[in-house]
């Protein structure tokens, strides 16, 4: 392979390595555990503290890190506090529903994203230009549960088109999967295009008065093309980029959509995990998350060097 | 001539709007190109030629910072009133262009076939993979060598004569009735430049197509334009056959240019010649005659009252108050040589 | 200025075995891997006097601009050596290459990207005064109106940005760019190609009164063959990545032995619509530098090439005095 | 029908019963069995484990699958569940119980003595009741049928405790997975209940499916007693964090019972004609005091507080609503009155009289330093009733800092004196006195009272629960001398349901069996 | 070629020059005038801040003073944007929660713009530092904010500082990888080879003509933290590490109204409009500054020609 890649994919190692340091220092900062949370409401501190013993939670917190960490090179990151399930488990079955709901968003954002923002940029200073920076002004200064709570008012309870909230896998049928997941990617979706709008705008006004831009026009090429093979393609590096990000985000955690709508994804998985203290969930869904992003990351990375030829990530 | 020009500039004024204001860079021009003609403009640096002849193609930024007055017909329609859709059709089909920066004018992240390809399969019904073999022979024409590695290269990969005629190969592809060729031989050495030359005039031959070609290179007008239009400072001051024009410049100006070329044969400790002065701002140009302040025959009228651009012999038009004079004393100069 | 004793002198900059290869990528970029270079410059060398022109002619994409980006170090060669005084530039890193760039300078080929759209005129040319701590910002910016106006250039164009200007009058901002630091050597690409004719034989003088001067030495590259045989001492040919025929202006105009630069010298085209001449017009395909011929590099194109060019390198020859060229046509006739 | 707010307040005391106790013909629901249930509930339980976890949430919904002993009627009269009767011996420190025949957990095993006994057992030494109640007590089985509690000293609560069916409760499991279990909980959730646990999709759901060979008890259902029926074939807890889309689903039919709604949106539920709303008792809200360090370590400084709040305007500000709480100034829930009830505080209880509290934090020395109340945001009436606590100190001239926490960090730092002057919490129900919170010298603000002990000592050695009714009266009296905590009042919380939805009750949760959904 | 050096001609450049900057700074002037965009959003951030500032004294109520009975009134002549669930008059709560968000929407954006923006730029100019600096920036954007957020009010206390260090952590990759993309184009540009071939020392290329290159998608992402911060800071008040409770602030006033949303949309909708409106005047601006340094701008003045 080539030694780019491999240097990337083993630059993950100390990545990884410093993150899970950092998040076990993080936890153990934390007050409250997983043994007060299994106890309940009404536990007495010496319960809590004897639960504590048991689970091993006492233990110096450098010999609790060396036995997860012998354990997660072992290939094992772990068992839950509280689901019957090991962490690797938790987080496949989680994942499945951020999956779909984050590549249905980034679908459902992109198709609004792009064509608004160029749109605004052509027209620039013209009131189809205001509308559409009005628009993305909106989703970037509303919060996302208040555009949740208004399309599950209106089309789940008014219209009764879609269910409100809840999840169902793929294997209960194409259609009922999307069913349940049309309304949260796109008010996921409405509420990341508006970064993406702005951004598509902003790059492609920097490209628009381009002299190649000037070239092009001048062989013929249509304006469609013109804007959407020639400028984008010069603009996209930043665009590319947010959407790496909200991609990103969208598959680690859209925290506030999945809760609403009951989705049990990663972000749900993140949240109850904190607010369970379930440590070893929380690890191991941090590193997964890791490598999700450095994924991302990398792969946004090289399609920087085929989007742009001119970039360059390493010495010759 | 009874048919129409194939393109007829009748006074066409560019404006800019610029922080400081409006400023007129394009100064009421006139002039026509029949099918089949080769005209070159020559002049100085900064007079407008760039800007009038992507004025013809309506390239410069007409929403925000461009106003045009004037006329231009392209085989009787008026270019300037066309609404973007029918200056599309025209583009690259009809009219193309190369630019005189060919490093800004390709596009940085496509190659240089995809770039030439496109061009082709805008204006011909072909097949990428059609397209990109005749974008490897069109760079072959144009003297690149390997060509069928250079289509997969990227414009910041090559040198700067092979952007050139990477540009120039994909003007050709369009096969217009017009060819606007801004500078196009500047970074080209001159056996290719020669070569390039060789093809367009073959073009010209063979397709008919009509061409105005903007140099500097007087050499280059000399073989290759029948006619010249000779530019200063946002207006066209001298209009002759190329003949007549190297033979009886009658303007000032002209004069001036054909001494300063640098000859094959001339002495190399002289200095060259060179026209006095500067070339007065746009926005502060001078009344009376434009060229008055450079000018060594400039009497008190040159800077009083602009000269009017006039015919002064069989489709010789220049716009001087001495005109006559001038040509006279040409005359007199061409029989002691 | 005189020849004759620039044998004696220890040259200003001193090019040796000057080779850059570009690696070529596959369509994924960096994930591609290399497949094969392309050889820019492929040894050449060179001396350059202090005070004297060396004027460069060639092929286009011969390989001209890229040895002298290459000399600047704005990007690494791929072997030799350019000796400045007793440094070796390419072995310099960090304040000390800054450094060095103040005495050289480049006017670049290209004259609009070079130009940092954002910037207006006087901040580009008032620049590399300030990088270089010349003056104090009064001074620097009367130095720059001195020079904008000594290129042609309006003072009022102070505050304007490149796109406002002209083709040549962007050339001129790149030219004045590099002057404005009264540099010891000016590699210069084509400096005046843009330029109308009068406009150039300003320039040229201007170049020539401050050569004059300063005793400033140019590398000056060019597709101009007569601007080239005005101004340059010397010339060099290069053809392919190599410097083929290297001689002073004189002999080179009165006696070009190497055919490539025979073909060339006939090519030029004459301000004159009666006088047609005769040009030698190269066969053959031309050879691509990923993939330059055998022996000598220009035997495929050659009307004079015998069997042995394809298979050996020529090597150079002094024909006349300080007149080299690398041909067998003159070491095997 | 069993007990709901609307028509469990008020009613006399009857007398508990000791074995089959004669319980009101309640009438049969008519309607059809079969179909599902779908519950939006808000909080996850930690484990369905009851031994394990005092978790309110693990215990609505593990009941359905788990039963106990013994069991309570809606007037927390103890009744038989699994037992089919039990004996008290006469110095009360033997109850033999007499286990129903034929009982089969959902694996398909028999009930037997060993199983009670095991279950017991562990959840003595492991549950926070059992500790706290039986310490030293041991379950025996002397037959396959008979199980003996054998108990250190005479305990007066100790059957109320085992029919409690709120968080902790004494379930009975089979022994081979009281053997497995680790300190997390058992590893499969069998038990003999109407509903048996068939999957827990985490942060998802659970889903309970009808128990066919369950065998119910023929008495008429009332409370958790009686006859217990599953009359849907599935339940499914979908767990619902955010209460505008318990609403929400609720308005589109997504959901047939939201379990606890939020009070702002009762409105737009009842303009509804599909759905019905509930209200049930909840808790109490209290204020805790930290009496080990600090300003209220000092008796007068809680009983100027005590003096000084105006418990409605708190209420109002938890609860919105006057049919949403319940001005009580017994230290039980004003449901309980019945059992529980003693005029005993009436008078200190929500004096509103800012004058009286000034004097008192003045005798106790209080010169203006800044008081740290520590609550909760999870439950929103704790931190509502918070912050309108703090604008109360202002006006009682008390310089107040309100620290909000999530829960687990919540109820680690309330284990540390330094950390807090007042926790504003609410407690759940308790079927008697002394299970409260308060009571406890470990549970936060530890409360430290000898006087407290010497009642205790007499409550709970009391032969039987009615005799140690009578000490009630003082345990109140000692209640708003020493003032543990200020009680603010009683809470109701809101389920709402489908019209379809019929026969849900509550006794300390949602009560699922017998409930049918014609839809 | 004329007397140049002559102390004739060097005067009249200086005064040449003098003019001309002057003339410069004139149209300078005129730019941003005319710059509607600039304006607008400069007079809306303006207005906003004196909201915030002023505001306080010029409302009757006091921002903490609750009337259970009178809670949820809607807007009406007693309450102007009714009140809240704790019957808190809300405009007194908007008006004083006002220098909160701003405050922490502005830090948040400043801190993350500021290091994104000198992480993004050296690390898309030295490749080798990229290896580094990008990775940290994985690793950061992996840590969960929500627990950053209560980890730091674990360690430090609740304070408002402590969201605006935990959320100006957690945006930091966000701004560096953006303009980082930026960098990568603008450095392979000829200009910035220009640049070095003149000497220019790397601090002068990053900073004089990598950075204004970057600053446009830098202010589109920085507005979007500053929106993104005034909410999250909310959500983080839930956990305790927020804004200290009950002090108002636009996020969790909105929060709250979440609560009420079926009964009470003042709460909801007042806050929004504000956090809106701010959000607009801050994009406004941006937009202004990117055209001010965009050469090709100059469409107010044909505007004004043309009649
Ligand atoms: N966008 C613009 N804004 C303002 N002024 C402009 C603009 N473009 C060109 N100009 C001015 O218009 C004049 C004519 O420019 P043009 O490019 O046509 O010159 P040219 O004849 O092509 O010169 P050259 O031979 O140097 O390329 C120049 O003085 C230039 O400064
Ligand atoms: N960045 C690059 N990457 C790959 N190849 C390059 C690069 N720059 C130049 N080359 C190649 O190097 C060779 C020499 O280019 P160079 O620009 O030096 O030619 P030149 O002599 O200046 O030509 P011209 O007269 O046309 O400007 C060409 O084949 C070109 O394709
Ligand atoms: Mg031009
Ligand atoms: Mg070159």
């Amino acid at each position: 392979m080539n030694l780019y890649l491999v240097k990337r994919i083993l630059a993950l190692i100390p990545v990884l390595f410093v993150v899970s340091v950092v998040i076990f220092l993080i936890i153990h900062i934390t007050p409250g555990d997983p043994a007060s949370v299994i106890l309940g409401e009404s536990a007495t501190a010496q319960d809590v503290e004897a639960l504590r013993q048991q689970l091993g939670l006492d233990l110096p917190i450098y010999q609790q890190y060396m036995n997860w960490i012998t354990d997660v090179l072992r290939g094992d990151l772990g068992e839950s506090y509280f689901m019957k399930e090991s962490v690797s488990e938790a987080i496949f079955s989680h994942l499945q529903p951020t999956l779909s709901l984050a590549i249905l968003a980034q679908i459902i954002a992109l198709l609004i994203a792009i064509p608004l923002g160029i749109t605004a940029a052509l027209r620039r200073g013209t009131a189809a230009d205001q509308t559409v920076m009005g628009f993305s002004l909106l989703g970037m200064a509303i919060p996302s549960f208040l555009l949740a709570l208004f399309l599950i008012l209106l089309v789940g309870v008014k219209l009764q088109w879609l269910p409100v909230a809840g999840y169902k896998p793929l294997e209960a049928g194409l259609w009922n999967h999307l069913k349940y997941l049309i309304l949260p990617a796109v008010s996921l979706g409405a509420i990341q295009s508006a970064l993406i709008t702005r951004m598509t705008r902003s790059s492609m006004l920097e490209v628009l008065n381009m002299n190649y831009m000037k070239a092009a026009r001048s062989k013929g090429v249509k304006e469609r093309q013109l804007i959407y093979k020639h400028a984008l393609r010069n603009a996209f590096l930043p665009i590319l980029t947010v959407i790496g990000q909200t991609f990103g985000g969208l598959v680690t955690g859209a925290v506030v959509t999945e809760t609403i709508f009951n989705i049990p994804g990663i972000g749900q998985l993140i949240i109850n995990s904190v607010e369970r203290r379930d440590y070893e969930v929380i690890q191991g869904v941090v590193l997964f998350v890791t490598c999700v992003y450095v994924f991302i990351n990398l792969i946004v990375d090289i399609l920087y060097g085929v989007i742009d030829p001119r970039v360059r990530l390493e010495r010759k | 001539m009874t048919k129409p020009p194939l393109l007829e500039v009748n006074e066409l004024k560019v404006h800019f709007y610029t922080e400081r204001g409006r400023i007129t860079a394009v100064d009421g021009i006139s002039f026509h190109v029949n099918a089949g003609e080769i005209v070159g403009v020559v002049g100085e640096s900064g007079c407008g030629k760039s800007v009038t002849s992507q004025a013809i193609l309506r390239l410069l930024d007409e929403k925000d910072t461009v106003e045009y007055d004037g006329k231009i017909l392209f085989e009787g329609t008026d270019l300037l009133q066309l609404p973007e859709a029918g200056m599309q059709k025209i583009r690259g089909n009809e009219i193309s262009m190369i630019f005189q920066d060919p490093l800004s004018s390709l596009n940085p992240v496509f190659s240089i076939g995809s770039q030439i390809a496109e061009s082709l399969m805008l204006h011909q019904q072909i097949s990428k993979k059609a397209a990109f073999e005749k974008a490897i022979e069109l760079l072959r024409m144009t003297g690149i060598p390997a060509p069928e590695k250079r289509v997969h290269e990227y414009p910041h990969q090559l040198s700067g004569g092979m952007r050139q005629r990477a540009m120039i190969a994909m003007t050709l592809a369009c096969q217009p009735k017009l060819l606007i060729a801004d500078e196009p031989t500047t970074a080209l050495d001159v056996t290719i430049q020669a070569q390039i030359l060789d093809l367009m005039l073959e073009l010209n031959r063979e397709q008919g197509m009509g061409m105005i070609f903007i140099t500097h290179d007087l050499g280059v007008v000399a073989e290759l334009c029948s006619r010249v239009v000779v530019m200063y400072l946002g207006q066209i001051v001298e209009e002759a056959d190329v003949e007549t024009l190297f033979a009886q410049p009658r303007h000032p100006y002209t004069k001036g240019l054909m001494k300063s070329i640098p000859q094959m044969d001339s002495d190399r400790s002289q200095k060259l010649h060179v026209i006095e002065g500067m070339v007065p701002t746009l926005d502060n140009i001078p009344t009376g005659c434009r060229f008055a302040p450079r000018c060594p025959y400039a009497d008190y009228m040159c800077h009083e009252r602009p000269p009017a651009y006039e015919e002064h012999a069989a489709g010789h038009k220049v716009r001087c108050w001495h005109a006559e004079k001038i040509a006279q004393e040409e005359e007199e100069r061409s029989y002691v040589s | 200025m005189s020849h004759e004793a620039l044998e004696t002198r220890k040259p200003l900059l001193d090019v040796r075995g000057l080779k850059k290869y570009f690696p070529v990528k596959g369509p994924l970029g960096t994930l591609g891997g290399v497949k094969g270079y392309v050889k820019a410059v492929n040894d050449v060398s060179f001396q350059l006097h202090a005070g004297e022109t060396l004027g460069i002619v060639g092929e286009s994409g011969c390989g001209k601009s890229t040895m002298g980006r290459t000399i600047l170090r704005l990007t690494d060669p791929t072997a030799g050596q350019a000796l400045y005084g007793d440094q070796d530039i390419f072995q310099l890193s960090g304040k000390e290459l800054q450094k060095i760039r103040r005495d050289m300078q480049m006017v670049f080929q290209d004259p609009f990207s070079s130009l940092n759209p954002r910037k207006r005129i006087g901040q580009i040319l008032e620049e590399p005064l300030a990088i270089h701590s010349i003056g104090d910002p009064k001074e620097r910016t009367e130095r720059v109106m001195e020079m904008m106006h000594k290129v042609g250039l309006q003072v009022d164009h102070y505050f304007r940005y490149p796109h406002e200007f002209s083709g040549g009058q962007r050339q001129r901002i790149g030219l004045a760019r590099a002057l404005v630091v009264n540099p010891q050597i000016v590699i210069s690409d084509e400096p005046v190609s843009a330029l109308d004719v009068s406009i150039q034989s300003q320039i040229i003088n201007l170049l020539q009164e401050l050569q004059a001067e300063y005793r400033l030495t140019y590398l000056f590259i060019a597709h101009d063959i007569s601007v080239v045989r005005h101004i340059s001492d010397r010339i060099g040919v290069m053809y392919l990545g190599q410097m083929v025929e290297q001689a002073p202006t004189e002999s080179l105009f009165a006696n070009p032995l190497h055919p490539y630069t025979q073909a060339l010298l006939s090519a030029v085209p004459i301000p004159n619509p009666q006088r047609k001449k005769e040009r030698i017009i190269l066969r053959g395909e031309i050879p691509s530098p990923m993939n330059p011929p055998s022996g000598c590099i220009f035997h495929t194109r050659c009307p004079l090439a015998m069997d042995v060019c394809k298979q050996e390198v020529p090597p150079q020859l002094e024909a006349a005095p300080q007149h080299m060229v690398s041909c067998h046509f003159y070491t095997k006739p | 029908g069993a007990q709901t707010a609307q028509t469990g307040q008020n009613e006399g005391a009857q007398p508990p019963g000791q074995g089959q106790a004669q319980p009101e013909p309640a009438k049969e629901p008519q309607a059809a069995t079969g179909g599902e249930l779908k519950i939006a509930y808000q909080a996850q339980p930690p484990t369905l484990d009851p031994h394990v976890t005092t978790s309110q949430a693990s215990a609505t919904i593990g009941r359905n699958v788990f039963e106990t002993l013994v069991t309570a009627d809606s007037k927390y009269h103890v009744q038989p569940m699994l037992a089919e009767s039990w004996e008290q011996s006469e110095d009360g420190t033997t109850i033999t119980f007499r286990l129903r025949q034929g009982i089969r957990f959902h694996n398909g095993k028999e009930m037997t003595a060993d199983d009670v006994a095991a279950s017991m057992n562990r959840w003595i030494q492991i549950s926070s009741a059992g500790k706290d109640h039986f310490t030293g007590a041991v379950f025996e089985a002397k037959d396959a049928q008979t199980a003996v509690l054998t108990l250190k000293q005479p305990t007066a609560t100790a059957m109320a405790i085992l029919a409690y069916g709120g968080g902790n409760y004494p379930a009975i499991m089979p022994k081979e997975l009281i053997d497995q279990a680790d300190p997390k909980g058992v590893k499969e959730y069998v038990g003999t209940g109407p509903f048996q646990f068939k999957e827990w999709k985490q942060d998802q759901q659970i889903h309970l499916t009808k128990y066919a060979d369950y065998q119910a008890r023929s008495e008429a259902a009332d409370g958790l007693a009686g006859k217990r029926e599953a009359r849907v074939d599935d339940i499914y807890f979908i767990f619902t964090p955010d209460s505008s889309t318990q609403v929400a689903g609720l308005l589109s039919g997504e959901f047939d019972i939201a379990a606890d709604v939020s009070y702002d949106s009762v409105q737009q539920l009842e303009s509804n004609p599909e759905i019905k709303v509930d209200v049930a008792p909840t808790g109490m809200l209290n204020l805790y005091f930290n009496k080990k360090k600090g300003l209220f370590a000092n008796e007068k400084a809680r009983q100027a507080i005590a003096a000084g709040i105006d418990a409605e305007s708190i209420l109002i500000a938890a609860y919105t609503q006057e049919k949403y709480y319940e001005l009580n100034h017994n230290m039980m829930m004003y449901y309980q009155i019945g059992q529980w009830s003693s005029e005993n505080g009436r008078e200190s209880y929500n004096q509103n009289n800012p004058e009286k509290a000034k004097q008192l934090l003045g005798e106790a020395g209080y010169n203006g330093e800044e008081i740290v109340i520590m609550t909760s945001r999870d439950y929103e009436d704790m931190y509502n009733g918070a912050v309108a606590f703090q604008q109360q100190l202002k006006n009682l001239g008390v310089k107040s800092k309100l620290e909000v926490y999530d829960w687990p960090t919540f109820t680690e730092l309330r284990n540390d004196e330094n950390k807090f002057d007042i926790l504003v919490i609410t407690n759940t129900p308790k079927p008697e006195p002394s299970s409260l919170a308060f009571m406890r010298k470990d549970f936060p603000g530890w409360t430290n009272s000898p006087e407290l002990d010497e009642l205790l000592v007499k409550f709970r050695g009391a032969p039987n629960l009615e005799k140690a009714m009578s000490v009630y009266d003082d345990i109140q009296k000692w209640f708003y001398e020493y003032v543990p905590v200020v009680k603010i009042g009683d809470g109701n919380s809101i389920s709402s349901s489908q019209k379809s939805v019929e026969g849900m009750t509550w006794l300390d949760g949602l009560i699922l069996w017998n409930v049918s959904n014609a839809k | 070629m004329d007397a140049l050096g002559s102390n004739a001609k060097r005067l009249e450049l200086s005064q040449v020059k003098q003019t001309l900057k002057k003339e410069q700074r004139r149209l300078q002037l005129r730019r941003f005038l005319s710059n509607k965009l600039m304006l607008t959003g400069s007079i809306i951030i303006v207005l906003i801040t004196a909201f915030a500032l002023v505001g306080p004294y010029l409302v009757s109520y006091d921002p903490y003073e609750m009337d259970p009975v009178k809670r949820l009134q809607p807007p009406g002549a007693e309450h102007l944007l009714g009140t809240d669930n704790f019957g808190r008059d809300l405009l007194t709560r908007i008006v004083y929660g006002a220098r909160v968000s701003i405050g922490v929407g502005f830090s948040v954006a400043l801190i993350s713009a500021a290091a994104g923006m000198v992480i993004g730029l050296y690390s898309g100019y030295y490749r080798a530092l990229d290896q580094v600096l990008m990775r940290i920036c994985d690793g950061l954007m992996a840590i969960p904010g929500i627990l950053l957020a209560i980890a730091l009010v674990a360690a430090l206390g609740p304070m408002t500082e402590n969201v605006i260090i935990a959320l100006g952590i957690v945006f930091i990759p966000y701004v560096a990888r953006i303009v980082r993309s930026a960098t990568l184009v603008v450095r392979e540009e000829t200009y910035i080879e220009a640049m070095k071939a003149q000497g220019a020392s790397a601090a002068r290329i990053i900073w004089m003509h990598i950075a204004p290159n970057t600053l446009s998608p830098l202010v589109v992402q920085a507005t979007f933290i500053f929106a993104d911060a005034i909410i999250t800071e909310a959500a983080l008040s839930f956990l305790g590490a927020g804004v200290p409770t009950p002090d108002p602030s636009w996020g969790n006033i909105l929060y709250d109204g979440k609560l009420v949303i079926f009964k009470a949309w003042w709460m909801t909708v007042f806050p929004g409009i504000l956090i809106i409106l701010t959000v607009m005047g801050l994009n406004f601006a941006g937009d202004g500054i990117r055209d001010m340094v965009d050469p090709h701008s100059s469409l107010s003045f044909k505007r004004k020609k043309k009649k």
